[in-house]
């Protein structure tokens, strides 16, 4: 028991170092494609290291009280807590992670986990701009969520599963099996809906540098900033092979794990770059547009 | 070279402030913080060298020159510099350009807001000694009698290349461990908050803005 | 037994005498006035005890001759009935009106004669004869009215005479041709020979005689006279008018029913019932108390007549017992609740209905007042309750349903305006003009306690005598007897008695009740901790909150449907009063009572149509096959009420919000699970086979997650603290219902799952909302801000209890939150699963804008000196938490229960591997979910915590400002109007509509009401020209 | 103007309702069963010629004991009401000599008159009201002729009270004695056709009489308005 | 005879009419007189046989045999009673008259609404 217990821990880390990795290398690549669209070279790409090596490097730090204190360690403890619940690599005991512990639903849910954390965080700094941006993300989350739940509704229907092991390994056996060719609509609504998550133009209505500089983490610096930076690759890369899970097949590989997520990424990127900003409304009103509708289409089409 | 400041004051008096606003304001004194010994130290100066963020507050006319910097033709990225939004998370503030007793207080306030270690980057003749503008009743002539520069860059203006060389300088000065201004400052606090003082009247601040 | 025939020597021969002797009798005439009244408050008693043992009705007979030869009178057991009551109210209202007899003679003769009078009517047989003492009466009145001698006094006594006069000419008309026809005078023998009331002629004369019964009996539109006469004459005669003369009229009215044709019955019933409705409706628009209270007689009587008309004629009468408390009942409820009222309007100065408010000074008297409005909106414990659940069984019994309809329409109405009168008292302007005479306050709380009593006899008679339902309002009494006792103690007793009464009931109750009384008892009982907190007596507020759990607890045992209406009624009638208690303005606690009384009448419905197709009231059979839409409809539709679903919400956020700090958690967390007891009932109760499967459960559903979502969606724009939280439960317990409404084990898991979760979190936040309020004296929440460093602990509960209800894991409320959609699922309710999901989403906006606004960003200046809570509302609040920690950690403590409760009624989808819990679709172990999440957060935690030593804690104003310095902290909090963006998104959909719709219907109401009592000129020729179109009405109406 | 044309239809409508009733009553021939047993056997019960005497006073006494009742109960109201007047009115001009010679002159005639109808009452048309009215027209009379003039109205209210007093006391004689409340057969039926016949008859009616009238008076007397 | 009966109602309508649109109390009054007087006239023409006299036995009348010669006694007491009693109702809506004159210096029935509604 209890070396069953020490192994999965351990496996646990190593699954996290993994992606941590791979998630700020990933980061340092989008920067790099960001350049070289604007027509730059760009940081190196393991810019994100240095970046975070020295904000833990900093001297000093202040500290607005504890909930400001607690807000980077809930934010990262919410994405290390999403990315493990999710079993990364199908078939792989280390990428496993603590995927029994819970389904899809609590995947869900725990995303909010490190969202709630930051935000009182960033409510105790007492920054005005902290409160818009929390107050904005909050809005434009609720938004997004539906096309995404709509579509794991449908994901639902149609594998007559919540686990994420069942989901993906129904999707084995070839790639027509992978729901973006079976539920080709859920997908959609889905991959719109992620677009939101993951804060790129048109909907990086919360950071927004130009209004309110950026948001959340006005306050943040030194090591917290670190947390954040970390989470910052952890999160999206958890989002990333969920996706990757749910639509795509899962993987089989660590090589097949960073295509896919680096191939779905590249959506949120060339999407990022092309478009200007929403307003917050606007970007609610999209996202229970069109992406709605698909969810609900892909919701019915299942039914039926 | 940094020296003990025991037996000065633990708090400030935040005298600029009406009473009834001055809990509102932290008063504890900046203070020294001492650097890693050796390898340590090289490595995290290594890692403060390649990622320096500036704060993306064009203090004077020598601003117009920091967008260049930054589109595809002079690129700093490629250094690892990076502009930021907010002090808090910023290492370097770049003074660009003349600088006014109005923008001094926001400097003060901004450069004082920076994390340990900070580094200043001051742009143009005006900041050396008041350029063209020498003789006006508003212009500060010597910067650093206010806060501690690291580099100065002549010129009016001086051109993105002369920017990246002052750059390339400060990164040199952070290797080596010379750039540290932030514990200059905390060492000199009181020089410095006299000499702020001194020139701007209207001192509604803390005496530190943490 | 004394003859009977001697209230005609003695009464006539007292008049006479004091007539001219009067100088030598002095005082002795008091004397004599009251021994006679006595004598005949004496006579019929006898008479009706021997008549309850049995004994045969008893004709006396006059001239020496038999009928129908000469005038006989009779006593029956109607008869001694009502001569004992009219004859006690007699006295009563002698008594009050001694003062006004001083120094006249003549009116103590009036008065004697006219209660001669009513004796006469009631007694008599023969129909001149009947006419007769009816002019008796009328004349004794005439002059009685004129008793204060003002100018209104007069004027409306003309009208009342040019009104009497004509109905007493039709009725002579009646009277000659139907003589005409049948060759007798005798009611029995023209009953008997009715036959020969043939033909044209017959029918006229019937109408004749029956348009002067209902001008008598002031029915509508030909009663514009009488509410004169109740607003101008002195209240001592109105309430001797109203109770006495109407009585008796209608009496008179009920003697010649076997003479009405079918058709001319069907139009008495009809008039009767439109004058309950219409002049209720007409009531809402008054503002004077005498005359409401002439709407409202006038409306009781209408409600007998019709009901008279409707069960006694057009249909066979079965029943005859329940058909006599019913009119009994309702007669002698309303005779002693009017003539009360009536009494209490001749202490009170002015005459607008705000001028009671002086009530509020004398307190006995207030508590009689509300006794008595109680009684006449037929709420328990008062005879007026009794009746309207039989007249409910009865009506549905004889499948009257149109008329039932019609009557709870009424009664809702007279419960609007005269809860709103009650509301006006204890809330306006405190008025300063009462006159308090011992003679007057016997006589109200004479009929006060009579009223109690003769409930208590009327619940012997239909229910069986239950002592577990008197004891709620015995207990509460009790304590309220023990006026002086500190409030700090009395909340103490309060807790012991219901944890005492709940060691009691719990060996009684099993499964799913246990669970609720668990619900109901220990977590109310955890809630009045937080009463500790205030200082001073409280009056009433303990006494209410026990009788309101005590009751909650009756719920639970009841075994018919008459109990559970029963405890139902106490609970919305304490519930209103406690939030009246607690309002500044009491249109909130009338709205809250109105909406409830609706819903109890929908309730009332439900159970009276069940009662109609399976004649029985026993709780385990809701309907039979055939009827059980209607049922369950009607039952839903009622319970949702309660419950505060969408479209009928109106009444919740102000009851919630506005009421006491410290009751706001019980109502809002143990109250709203009355409504949700109330639904698993009739969805247990229906029949598996049909609330199983029936379609409805999709409507019901799709009402619960809508309320989830609008719910939600309302709170965010709150900027008030309470009605935010209130906004929130109104959600919260949209999905309960959503979850009820799926008819699975795994639904209904999740439903008392959710039950239980919206308790603690709830009852938290309204508890540390009250600990801040009290000290704060705010509840908008932008007037707060950066409470976190002077209430830390409330901070905690607060962000512990926010987790809980958003549902992110690892606390409690995930849990729900996946037996939920996983229940959803597994039912193939999909769309209803991503609106839910969508309501949980939007339920983090006003989560994060609470905890934000209120414990961070900028504290204010002038809130610098908070401490605190009290720690009376933190000790529930933590315990709360600990259960909160303990169902996160080990969800299977709780859920397994329910889950085994439920798998006596569904068979069980849900199973369980270790502390895994598993369903067709996912699974979840909160346990492990509990442990990881821990690990996660402890890891960079202890990270940062090593750079502790480098950090600087700075204050509040130490923020990147674009190189600025804040100005204030109120003008950096941002707190005020949050989500400005989703109001532009999304803000349509909370347009008030629902509140815009009511209020429409409410502006209706008084419009179509101010419309109709135009015809009311106040000219008597006017009413004359009533009277005359009324008869050509009738006639056209009855087709002769 | 539209008031009147409503009040117009209506009143047509409440004609045609009457003309429909009295049209439709069959004429009548006979006698029903009551009022043929009343006339077939009300002399020899009650003893009294006047039929009707023997129907109002006898088969129907309790009738007129209400009756008697609501004069009692005129009286008394308007007693009640002129009690509250708040001033009197402006005295008349005194009447003429010749009305107050005729008066003088006819007022014994007068209640003689009357005092014969009520004791008549059993034998000839008429009966205790009737009379008991006409005497009141004497003091009418009386009071127009002499608008000074005063009643002693305890002396009124005493005749009224004791009449009205023995007028039940009677009928409570006829309980103990007959055969009912109101029977007037406790006293012999004697001959008919005479004065003193018809049982208890001439009593009550003597008593109604007495009382009608000084009620009568007493209404006019306050009336009158002093 | 019979018609006789139209005679009473063709004034009780009168007394209607004057009841209804009469200002004058005193005139209303009058009006209701007139009702009760067309009510007596109705009844008593109830009560009316053809051909028949008065029930008062004389000297020489054959009982038993009466009930063919005289008119229904009943309709008489009623209407007897009932002037009575429309005898005191008058008396009271005068002693009325009186008093609201007193009061209100007007007869005029449309002052008279200080209560309504």
């Amino acid at each position: 028991m209890l070396q069953e217990t020490v192994t999965i821990i351990a496996y646990a880390f190593i699954s996290l170092l993994v992606i941590t990795i791979y998630g700020l290398t990933l980061n340092g690549l989008v920067m790099k494609i960001v350049a070289r669209v604007h027509g730059r070279f760009g940081p190196p790409l393991w810019q994100p290291f240095i970046d975070i090596i020295k904000n833990n490097a900093k001297r000093t730090m202040i500290y607005h009280g504890t909930m400001f204190f607690l807000g980077p360690v809930f934010r990262i403890a919410g994405g290390i807590g999403t990315y493990l619940f999710i079993p990364a690599i199908h078939g792989s005991e280390v990428f496993a992670n603590f995927s029994f512990s819970g389904d899809l639903l609590l995947v869900m849910y725990f995303f909010f986990f490190g969202q709630l954390g930051m935000a009182l965080g960033a409510g105790e700094s007492g920054h005005p701009y902290s409160a818009i941006a929390v107050s904005r993300g909050l809005a434009q989350m609720t938004a997004f969520e539906v096309p995404f739940a709509l579509s794991v509704i449908s994901l639902a229907i149609q594998y007559q599963t919540l686990s994420i092991t069942g989901i993906v390994s129904a999707q084995q056996g070839g790639i027509l099996h992978w729901t973006v060719f079976t539920n080709p609509l859920a997908t959609v609504a889905a991959l719109i809906a992620l677009l939101g998550m993951n804060m790129h133009s048109p909907f990086d209505i919360v950071l927004a540098p130009q209004e309110i500089p950026i948001g959340p983490p006005t306050e943040f610096h030194s090591a917290y900033l670190g947390l954040l930076q970390t989470n910052r690759a952890i999160f999206n890369l958890a989002k990333l092979v969920l996706f990757m899970n749910l639509y795509f097949g899962g993987a089989t590989n660590i090589l097949i794990l960073i295509i896919k997520t680096f191939s779905i990424y590249m959506l949120s990127v060339i999407v990022g770059v092309s478009f200007p900003r929403f307003r917050t409304e606007q970007s609610i009103r999209f996202f229970l547009g069109i992406p709605t509708i698909l969810g609900i289409l892909a919701v019915i089409f299942q039914k039926l | 070279m940094l020296k003990n400041q025991e037996n000065q004051p633990q708090k400030l008096a935040n005298a600029g402030l009406p009473e009834h606003e001055k809990y509102l304001f932290c008063d504890a004194r900046p203070r020294i913080r001492h650097p890693f010994k050796g390898f340590w130290e090289k490595f995290l100066n290594w890692a403060r060298a390649n990622s320096i963020w500036m704060l993306a507050y064009g203090t004077g006319c020598g601003a117009i020159e920091l967008r260049p910097l930054m589109t595809a033709r002079y690129d700093v990225f490629r250094y690892g510099i990076a502009p930021r939004p907010t002090p808090r998370q910023s290492s370097v503030i770049i003074i660009g350009g003349y600088c006014s007793v109005k923008t001094l207080k926001r400097i003060i306030r901004s450069y004082e807001q920076m994390q340990n270690p900070k580094f200043v980057l001051a742009l143009g003749s005006c900041t050396i000694n008041g350029g063209m503008y020498w003789d006006s009743y508003n212009t500060i002539n010597r910067i650093d009698a206010y806060i501690p520069v690291d580099i100065y860059i002549a010129g009016c203006m001086p051109r993105p290349e002369a920017i990246i060389a002052g750059f390339k300088k400060l990164k040199q000065l952070i290797k080596s461990g010379k750039a540290e201004g932030a514990n200059l400052y905390a060492e000199n606090f009181d020089w410095y908050k006299a000499n702020q003082k001194k020139i701007i009247k209207d001192w509604n601040m803390p005496d530190y803005n943490w | 037994m004394v003859e009977p025939i001697y209230l005609f020597i003695i009464l006539p021969v007292a008049a006479f005498l004091m007539g001219s002797l009067h100088q030598h009798l002095n005082r002795w005439q008091v004397f004599i006035f009251f021994t006679v009244l006595l004598f005949s408050f004496y006579l019929p008693i006898p008479w009706l005890i021997h008549l309850l043992k049995g004994g045969s009705t008893a004709q006396v007979f006059t001239a020496g001759f038999l009928p129908p030869i000469s005038i006989n009178l009779q006593i029956g057991i109607e008869e001694a009935f009502l001569m004992t009551i009219i004859n006690l109210l007699g006295i009563m209202g002698a008594f009050y009106l001694l003062h006004h007899f001083r120094g006249t003679v003549y009116g103590p003769i009036l008065y004697l004669v006219f209660i001669m009078g009513l004796n006469g009517i009631i007694m008599t047989r023969d129909l001149f004869n009947l006419f007769v003492f009816m002019e008796i009466t009328s004349i004794s009145l005439y002059s009685l009215i004129t008793l204060s001698g003002s100018s209104e006094n007069l004027t409306a006594g003309f009208k009342y005479i040019i009104a009497s006069g004509i109905a007493s000419i039709l009725f002579l008309i009646g009277t000659i041709y139907l003589y005409y026809l049948t060759g007798t005078l005798n009611i029995d023998v023209m009953i008997a020979s009715g036959y020969k009331i043939v033909g044209p002629a017959g029918s006229i004369a019937l109408i004749m005689l029956l348009s002067a019964i209902i001008v008598e009996l002031k029915q509508f539109p030909v009663n514009g006279w009488a509410l004169d006469i109740y607003t101008a004459s002195d209240p001592g005669i109105a309430a001797i008018i109203a109770g006495g003369s109407s009585s008796a009229m209608f009496f008179a009215a009920y003697k010649l029913l076997p003479l009405w044709s079918p058709s001319l019955s069907s139009i008495i019933a009809g008039i009767g019932i439109m004058t309950y409705v219409l002049m209720n409706l007409m009531g809402l628009k008054q503002v004077k108390a005498n005359r409401l209270l002439g709407y409202s007689s006038i409306a009781q009587i209408g409600l007998l007549v019709g009901l008279s008309a409707l069960l006694l004629h057009s249909t066979p009468v079965t029943g005859l017992t329940t058909i006599w408390i019913i009119l009994g009942g309702l007669l002698i409820n309303h005779l002693l609740a009017k003539a009360g009222l009536f009494w209490i309007s001749g202490l009170i100065k002015g005459e607008s209905l705000s001028s009671w408010s002086v009530l509020r000074k004398y307190p006995s008297l207030l508590f009689i007042f509300a006794c008595l409005l109680m009684a006449l909106a037929g709420l328990p414990p008062f005879p007026g309750f009794w009746v309207k659940w039989n007249i409910a069984m009865q009506l549905a019994q004889h499948k009257q349903f149109l008329w039932l309809g019609f009557i709870m329409l009424g009664t809702l109405l007279e419960a609007v305006y005269f809860f709103r009168w009650f509301g006006l008292i204890m809330k306006s302007e405190l008025t300063t003009g009462i006159r308090v005479r011992i003679s007057s306050l016997l006589p109200i709380f004479t009929g006060t306690f009579l009223m109690f009593f003769i409930s208590l006899t009327m619940m012997n008679l239909l229910s069986g005598f239950n002592f577990n339902m008197l004891l709620p309002i015995l207990i509460a009494t009790l304590i309220f007897a023990l006026k002086l006792i500190p409030g700090k103690l009395k909340a103490l007793m309060t807790i012991f008695i219901i944890m005492f009464y709940f060691y009691f009931l719990l060996p009684e109750l099993s499964g799913l009740y246990r669970l609720f009384a668990i619900i109901f008892f220990p977590l109310s009982a955890l809630f009045m901790i937080a009463a500790m907190n205030k200082p001073g007596y409280r009056n009433g507020y303990f006494e209410l909150l026990i009788l309101i759990v005590l009751s909650l607890g009756n719920l639970l045992t009841s075994h018919t449907s008459l109990q559970f209406f029963y405890s139902w009624e106490v609970i919305t009638v304490a519930t209103y009063l406690i939030i009246l208690r607690g309002v500044k303005r009491f249109d909130t606690a009338l709205l809250y009572l109105v909406f409830s009384l609706a819903g109890a009448l929908m309730i009332l419905a439900g159970f009276s149509y069940s009662y109609a197709v399976t004649g029985s009231t026993f709780l385990g059979i809701l309907g039979s096959s055939n009827s059980q839409i209607t049922i369950y409809i009607l039952l839903v539709g009622g319970f949702l009420i309660k419950t505060g679903a969408v479209g009928v919400h109106i009444w919740l956020p102000g009851a919630y919000a506005e009421t006491e700090d410290d009751f706001s958690p019980i109502i809002s967390a143990i109250l709203s699970k009355t409504g949700i007891l109330g639904l698993l009932l009739v969805l247990l109760l229906m029949g598996k086979s049909f609330a199983a499967n029936t379609e409805l459960n999709t409507i019901l559903g799709w009402i619960g997650v809508l309320t989830a979502f609008l719910g939600a969606l309302f709170a965010i724009f709150q900027e008030d603290l309470k009605y935010m939280l209130a906004y929130s439960s109104m959600g919260q317990v949209g999905y309960i219902v959503l979850a009820l409404a799926l008819y699975s084990h795994l639904g209904w898991t999740a439903a008392l799952y959710l039950a239980f979760n919206h308790i603690f979190f709830k009852g938290i936040l309204f508890l540390a909302a009250a600990g801040i309020i009290q000290r704060l004296g705010t509840r908008k929440m932008y007037e707060m801000g950066g409470l976190i460093n002077r209430m830390p602990l409330s901070f905690l509960a607060v962000l512990i209890s926010i987790i809980a209800l958003s549902g992110v894991p690892p606390l409690s409320g995930f849990g729900s939150k996946w037996l939920l959609y996983n229940a959803l699922l597994e039912k193939e309710w999909y769309l209803q699963a991503a609106l839910a999901f969508f309501a949980s989403t939007v339920a983090f906006l006003y989560c994060f804008r609470l905890i934000h606004s209120i414990f961070l960003g900028q504290e204010k200046t002038r809130f610098r000196q908070v401490k605190e809570a009290s720690l009376w509302f933190l000790i529930p609040q933590y315990v709360l938490i600990a259960l909160i920690m303990l169902i996160s950690l080990f969800p299977n403590i709780i859920i397994e229960p329910i889950a085994q409760v439920m798998a006596d009624f569904i068979p069980a989808t849900l199973s369980w591997e270790g502390n895994t819990l598993m369903s067709s679709l996912g699974y979840w172990n909160g346990n492990v979910i509990m442990i990881i999440t821990m690990g996660v957060f402890m890891i960079p935690l202890i990270g940062l915590l090593l750079r502790v030593r480098s950090m600087q804690k700075v204050k509040q104003f130490n923020i990147v400002y674009a190189a600025e310095r804040p100005d204030k902290p109120e003008t950096t909090h941002v707190a005020h109007n949050f989500f400005p963006h989703y109001q532009k998104a999304l803000g349509f959909l909370v347009t008030p509509l629902v509140s815009k719709f009511w209020a429409a219907v409410s502006e209706w109401c008084h419009t179509i009401a101010g419309v109709l009592r135009n015809i009311y000129t106040g000219n008597g020729q006017t009413y004359a020209l009533h009277i005359v179109f009324m008869v050509v009405l009738i006639y056209i109406l009855a087709g002769v | 103007m539209a008031k009147y044309f409503v009040i117009i239809i209506l009143l047509i409508l409440l004609f045609l309702i009457f003309w429909n009733l009295q049209k439709n009553t069959a004429p009548r021939n006979r006698l029903d069963l009551l009022s043929s047993r009343y006339i077939d056997q009300g002399p020899r019960e009650v003893g009294s010629a006047n039929l009707v005497t023997a129907v109002v006073v006898a088969y129907r006494g309790f009738d007129t004991l209400g009756e008697v009742i609501v004069l009692f109960l005129a009286a008394t109201g308007v007693g009640f009401l002129m009690q509250k007047r708040q001033k009197a009115y402006p005295k008349s001009n005194p009447a003429s000599e010749i009305l107050r010679t005729g008066s003088d002159v006819l007022l014994p005639v007068i209640i003689l008159t009357g005092t014969y109808i009520f004791l008549h009452g059993h034998l000839t048309p008429g009966g205790g009201f009737q009379g008991g009215v006409v005497i009141a027209s004497g003091f009418l009379l009386q009071f127009l002729a002499r608008p000074e003039s005063r009643i002693k109205v305890r002396k009124l209210h005493f005749i009224e009270s004791i009449s009205g007093f023995f007028y039940v006391l009677s009928g409570l004689a006829g309980l103990i004695l007959a055969g009912g409340f109101l029977d007037s057969r406790f006293l012999p039926l004697g001959k008919w056709g005479e004065l003193i016949s018809a049982g208890a008859i001439p009593l009550i009616y003597s008593f109604i009489g007495l009382k009608v009238g000084s009620e009568l008076v007493g209404i006019l007397n306050n009336l009158k308005g002093d | 005879m019979r018609e006789m009966a139209f005679l009473g109602f063709a004034l009780v309508l009168l007394g209607f009419w004057a009841m209804l649109t009469r200002k004058n109390i005193l005139r209303i009054i009058i009006g209701f007189t007139i009702i009760d007087s067309g009510i007596h006239l109705i009844i008593v023409n109830l009560g009316y046989l053809p051909g028949r006299t008065a029930p008062i036995l004389e000297k020489g009348m054959r009982v038993g045999d009466l009930s063919k010669h005289f008119v229904d006694p009943i309709p008489s007491a009623l209407v007897l009673t009932a002037i009575v009693i429309g005898l005191a109702v008058t008396a009271l809506m005068l002693v009325y008259a009186v008093r609201i004159y007193e009061r209100k210096r007007t007869l005029n029935i449309d002052k008279y609404r200080e209560l309504k509604w």
